[in-house]
């Protein structure tokens, strides 16, 4: 049955595709690309991939949308005709289309138990991790355990980020709190973000530590966590939210989550293992194990947070 | 414990440096830093070139998990060689750093530049010293967006518009990689290396692999700038900072052609890449056509920063061309120009830093009678020259030999009049360069042009002497390129 | 029916990639092209997913009745790989408006006419 | 004897709030100005989704997942209304001008 | 029954495009992008119970957030670029 629906989205997300093509008007372009992350976030969830489709909406849907239309805001809206006819491009991506469909002709078919993806690494991982690693949510025991390198890898590629937009936008801090001209009519969107800021900020934990039995982890509660920053900024003007968390602290929060996490792993060397091996860290292995987790969850979620601030800032407090 | 754990620290030393550089408030204390991280690199990867050289493979599990469920370290001869290149490269341009950074990056960059710097090393050596597909994708990201960043703090507009350039087509590759590397999980199963390669024997004539194996060569071309795809190189070496440009082409590149050393001679094999797939003809073919096109480009070339990076499209043709042999021969004197080019590379572009300190500019038209006045920069300039040339005693020669020894024991003859020929090519457009400085009247204003501050002279004549050292006694570094040829070969031929 | 439909899924993931790469080549936008740049990735991403779906499996998070899971493995690649698309559009978009305020204009055409003229 | 009525009432509550929700977008298409079509959209959304989720309630019964939808309730109670609201006093103010008689149409 | 629902929310999601995409002004396009953030919460819950698998429901509880604020932030950033664009106009 799941089949029909998966069908469906997916054509969906093509008239979507092909609708962004044909756009001219950026701000359109824009919005269609939030709602084309939105659909296949929940294509994401229609295949079981729980934790992609919460990170996907959060970054898709939230954070670039954001920052795609702080930057349309900054250029002009009118996408102009391009001069030459496109018949180069054209003739590359089908080509290369062409390749990835007699690339297909071979692949296993889709969702059959037998194919070699489930055979091999993936029944290990499933069969282990309550064993080793004592944690239910089997993404995260191998996101941050057993390929916990590759995660210190991805979170010096948000701090990559976060630095390089430091160094191409930096920040101007607003003292004055110039807002556009329909200041006093803020009044309803003031009292609901008073009212969700804290709300947002409390799931975002919940949505942190939780990350071992459910859906999450420490990505998707940075971003949560950035969010619900985003919202005071919106609702209470950017010179407020500057003063709440002001821009020297986001520097300082980005490089320490990243030192938390490298902190982990040489503490594991320290004690006599290899790097980033969590079982030394307590007495017993497992319990060394969720210490590990909780913790490099924690310095991934403190650099997230930080960078999409960072980011936020860079990219809003360019417009006036 | 800390030699156990050598691997490991190699890359995470200067992954942790990074976030404290950022910490640094003061751009001195923040190059301070970044000097002696580059400094410890150097000397842990000598220790590890060392550990290499007695032991052989070296093989770290990360989190002590068995290879194919954890993330496994695997450093041979090859990696060992391309982590001294990095590692030698990064310390050598770091005290250059200073100075050059001051005059040519704007002043709230200054503090931001170590950072990018830091990652950028940590992104380079963490591709060469990873034995996962995966986990090769995630480091290559770290050193491109890195090197984006580093590429848009150049001093005019234009190195924004470069550095977009190469943002669009790097991030290309980088997706075809994944494509390839998704395609290659799907039928094998696995992402360490070792393990893909015995897992795809069965299932290597599927329309799959081919697929998987054409779109990761495109990928890697793309970040290698094999001669259709290097469109994005010329005008970002041009427009970045001279210290970014030398580091890039001193190592950016090499680390690609190490990345397709990997996947064809330890991903994929020697006999699906090369016989199966005729991926040798076709390389040949893309390595001539650098070769020729990119040399006499550079002819033309007003820009001597846009020279260099057209000449640095026609090295790596050479470099391919070692390569595409797919003989221990071929491959070693591949890997030979791959450490010769980088010097060479690195210290001609840090003799155009010198000379944008001083002069304000790189065009040839105002380096009239230059030589008088700043001396050492120039002589530095010709000797990177005659070794870019090929010239005997220098290190240029010694790999030029070696390829047009490997071709002649391949009877390919007409290969080894090319790579002659196209040293003319070389040799005219270092002339233009040559003529200018040295047989020309001194322009009107050149008397007030003092010579490069002892801080950036030495930098460059450290690398000038590590060619021509190279050039009197090429016996340890050859060595090391045949047997990093011979691990990787060897691999191939189990 | 089955070879259709075992294999629909990934030609419609392979349509929305080649959609992403027009986008990235055909257009002289700026923005469009880091738009096109993320649709290209978002869409390798769905093919990644889609080759871990197991028929009959459930989210791998145990529990005690269930036994057939889908594979976690290409999550955790996804997972790493949506933070990295992330990060080039933020650097990407950057880079466009610092292009923005230096040419005053993001249309690539115009850029190559100013650069040549000086 | 309890589940069958509490099977029926969440079926009830399920289809009604479909039904509510299919009005509201079959509404966004049809009407022929902003503003009616805003109308259509924060009306029919919010009832909609409230009724699916009672009816999602009286199928979790009394557990976590009752919280958690309660917890979605409370949320898209106070969320949506105030989004349709931004909406509209932002399209005021860059002076929108609502269709006032339908012989000019938009 | 829940297949039902299901089918009528992706009913009304395509409807919902279908705005989105011809929407003259972008204010339609942001009230169609908020329109469909609601209903694949609302789908997401849904399939959550079809799945049996009430781990979902966190998932649609962050889409919530994520719509609101994101149509939020959409609406003042280009309300900020309005009064500039407005100020260049005069």
């Amino acid at each position: 049955m799941e089949h029909l629906i998966d069908i469906v989205l997916l054509g969906l997300l093509m008239i979507t595709g092909f609708a962004i093509v044909r756009m001219k008007s950026l701000l359109a372009v824009a919005m269609l690309t939030s709602i084309y992350s939105l659909l296949s976030a929940s294509l994401f969830v229609v295949l079981d991939a729980v934790d992609v489709a919460l990170t996907e909406a959060a970054i898709g849907a939230g954070i670039s949308t954001i920052l795609m239309l702080a930057t349309v805001a900054l250029t002009r809206d009118e996408e102009k005709a391009p001069r030459h006819t496109p018949l180069l491009p054209l003739a590359v991506v089908t080509v290369t289309g062409a390749a990835l469909i007699y690339g297909t002709l071979d692949m296993p078919h889709y969702g059959d138990p037998a194919a070699p993806v489930h055979q091999h690494a993936a029944s290990a991982y499933l069969h282990d991790t309550p064993g080793e690693i004592g944690v239910p949510n089997v993404v995260t025991s191998v996101l941050a355990s057993y390929r916990g390198y590759d995660t210190l890898g991805e979170v010096t590629v948000i701090f990559t980020a976060g630095a390089g937009v430091l160094a191409l936008l930096g920040y101007r801090t607003r003292r004055r709190n110039i807002q556009g001209p329909g200041i006093r009519k803020l009044v309803v969107l003031r009292v609901i973000a008073k009212l969700f800021f804290p709300l947002i900020l409390l799931f975002a934990l919940y949505v942190l530590f939780h990350g071992d039995y459910g859906p999450g982890g420490g990505f998707q509660a940075g971003v949560i966590f950035a969010t619900g920053f985003i919202l005071y900024a919106l609702a209470f003007g950017l010179g407020n939210a500057q003063r709440v968390i002001h821009h020297p602290l986001l520097r300082i929060m980005a490089a320490v989550g990243v030192l938390i996490y490298a902190a982990v792993g040489i503490e594991g060397i320290l004690l006599g293992g290899k790097f980033l091996e969590y079982g030394v860290l307590a007495d017993d292995p497992v319990t060394g194990q969720h210490l590990g987790i909780m913790l490099i969850e924690l310095g991934v979620g403190i650099t997230v947070a930080a960078v999409m601030l960072i980011i936020y800032y860079g990219f809003v407090s360019r417009q006036d | 414990m800390l030699l156990s754990n050598l691997p490991a620290l190699q890359v995470v030393i200067p992954l942790v440096s990074a976030p404290v550089c950022l910490l640094l408030r003061n751009p001195r204390h923040a190059w301070a830093c970044a000097l002696i991280i580059s400094w410890l690199v150097l000397a842990m990867a000598l220790l590890l070139l060392q550990q290499v050289y007695t032991l052989g493979t070296i093989s770290y599990a990360i989190g002590a998990w068995a290879t194919p469920w954890g993330i496994e370290y695997r450093i041979d001869m090859a990696g060992a060689l391309m982590i001294l290149i990095i590692a030698t490269v990064g310390a050598v341009t770091m005290p250059y750093a200073w100075r050059n950074i001051q005059h040519e990056l704007h002043r709230k960059h200054t503090g931001v530049y170590y950072t990018c710097y830091l990652l950028c090393l940590t992104g380079l050596l963490g591709i060469v010293v990873t034995g996962d597909a995966f986990n090769l994708f995630v480091f290559l990201e770290i050193s491109s967006l890195s090197s984006y960043v580093l590429i848009s703090l150049g001093p005019s507009r234009r190195a924004l518009t470069a550095a977009y350039q190469y943002l669009v087509m790097g991030t290309i590759g980088a997706t075809f990689i994944l494509i390839g590397i998704g395609l290659l999980y799907m039928m094998t199963g696995t992402l360490n290396m070792q393990d893909i390669s015995q897992r795809l024997p069965e299932v290597a004539d599927t329309r799959t692999i081919r697929v998987a194996f054409a779109f990761v060569t495109v990928g890697v071309s793309i970040k290698l700038a094999l001669f259709p795809l290097h469109i994005w190189l010329p005008n970002a070496y041009t427009y970045a900072p001279s210290v970014v440009s030398a580091f890039m082409a001193a190592t950016a590149t090499k680390v690609g052609v190490y990345v397709l050393l990997r996947f064809f001679f330890t991903l994929f094999g020697l006999q699906f890449s090369f016989n199966a797939m005729h991926v040798g003809e076709i390389l040949m073919l893309l390595a001539v056509a650098a070769i020729l096109i990119a040399s006499l480009v550079a002819i033309f070339q007003d820009n001597v920063k846009r020279m260099l990076a057209y000449s640095s499209v026609a090295q790596i043709g050479y470099i391919i061309l070692g390569i595409s042999l797919a003989t221990t021969a071929g491959v070693s004197a591949g890997m030979l120009h791959l450490f010769n080019h980088a010097m060479i590379k690195g210290a001609l572009f840090m003799a155009m830093g010198c000379i944008f300190l001083r002069l304000g500019s790189v065009e040839i038209h105002n380096m009239h009678g230059l030589a008088r006045q700043m001396p050492w920069t120039m002589a530095a300039f010709v000797a990177g020259g005659l070794s870019l040339i090929g010239v005997p005693l220098t290190a240029g020669f010694i790999s030029k030999w070696y390829l047009v020894n490997a071709a002649l024991t391949d009877g390919y003859w007409p290969l080894a009049v090319l790579i002659l020929v196209s040293s003319l090519l070389a040799l005219i457009y270092i002339w233009r360069v040559v003529e200018a400085a040295y047989f020309h009247l001194p322009g009107a204003d050149m008397h007030k042009v003092r010579e490069a501050p002892a801080s950036m002279l030495i930098p460059t004549w450290l690398l000038i002497g590590v060619n021509l050292y190279v050039g009197l006694d090429a016996g340890l570094i050859t060595n090391i390129a045949q047997q990093g040829a011979a691990s990787l070969l060897g691999q191939a031929l189990q | 029916m089955t070879e259709l439909l075992g294999h629909y899924n990934y030609w419609i993931v392979i349509i929305l990639m080649m959609t992403g790469f027009y986008i990235v080549i055909a257009r002289p936008n700026l923005v469009k092209k880091v738009i096109g740049l993320f649709i290209f990735q978002t869409s390798v991403f769905i093919l990644f997913i889609s080759m871990a779906k197991i028929e009959g499996g459930t989210a791998p998070i145990i529990e005690e009745g269930l036994s057939v899971y889908s594979n976690p493995l290409p999550h955790v690649l996804i997972l790493t790989a949506i933070v990295v698309s992330l990060a080039t559009t933020a650097l990407g978009l950057a880079l466009v408006v610092r292009i923005q305020e230096a040419y005053g204009t993001s249309n690539e055409d115009d850029i190559h006419v100013q650069d040549e003229e000086d | 004897m309890m589940q069958p009525l509490l099977d029926v009432l969440s079926w009830i509550c399920l289809l009604g709030g479909a039904i509510f929700l299919l009005i509201g977008a079959i509404g966004v298409l049809r009407f022929p100005d902003f503003y009616t079509r805003l109308h259509a959209v924060s009306v029919c959304d919010t009832l909609g989704a409230g009724l699916v989720l009672v009816g999602l309630i009286f199928q979790g019964g009394l557990s976590l997942v009752t919280v958690k939808l309660l917890l979605i309730f409370y949320f898209m109670i106070f969320t949506g209304p105030t989004a349709v609201h931004a909406l509209a006093q932002a399209a005021l103010q860059s002076k929108l001008k609502p269709l006032v008689d339908d012989h000019e149409p938009r | 029954m829940f297949i039902a629902v299901s089918a009528v929310l992706l009913v009304a999601i395509a409807l919902g495009l279908v705005r989105a995409f011809r929407g003259p002004t972008l204010y339609d396009r942001v009230m169609a992008a908020n329109m469909i953030g609601t209903l694949t919460v609302l789908m997401v819950a849904v399939l959550g119970f079809m799945a049996e698998r009430p781990e979902f429901l966190d998932i649609a509880l962050v889409y919530v957030l994520i719509s609101f604020v994101s149509t939020i932030a959409v609406l003042r950033v280009y309300a900020s670029r309005v009064s500039m664009q407005g100020s260049d106009r005069k």
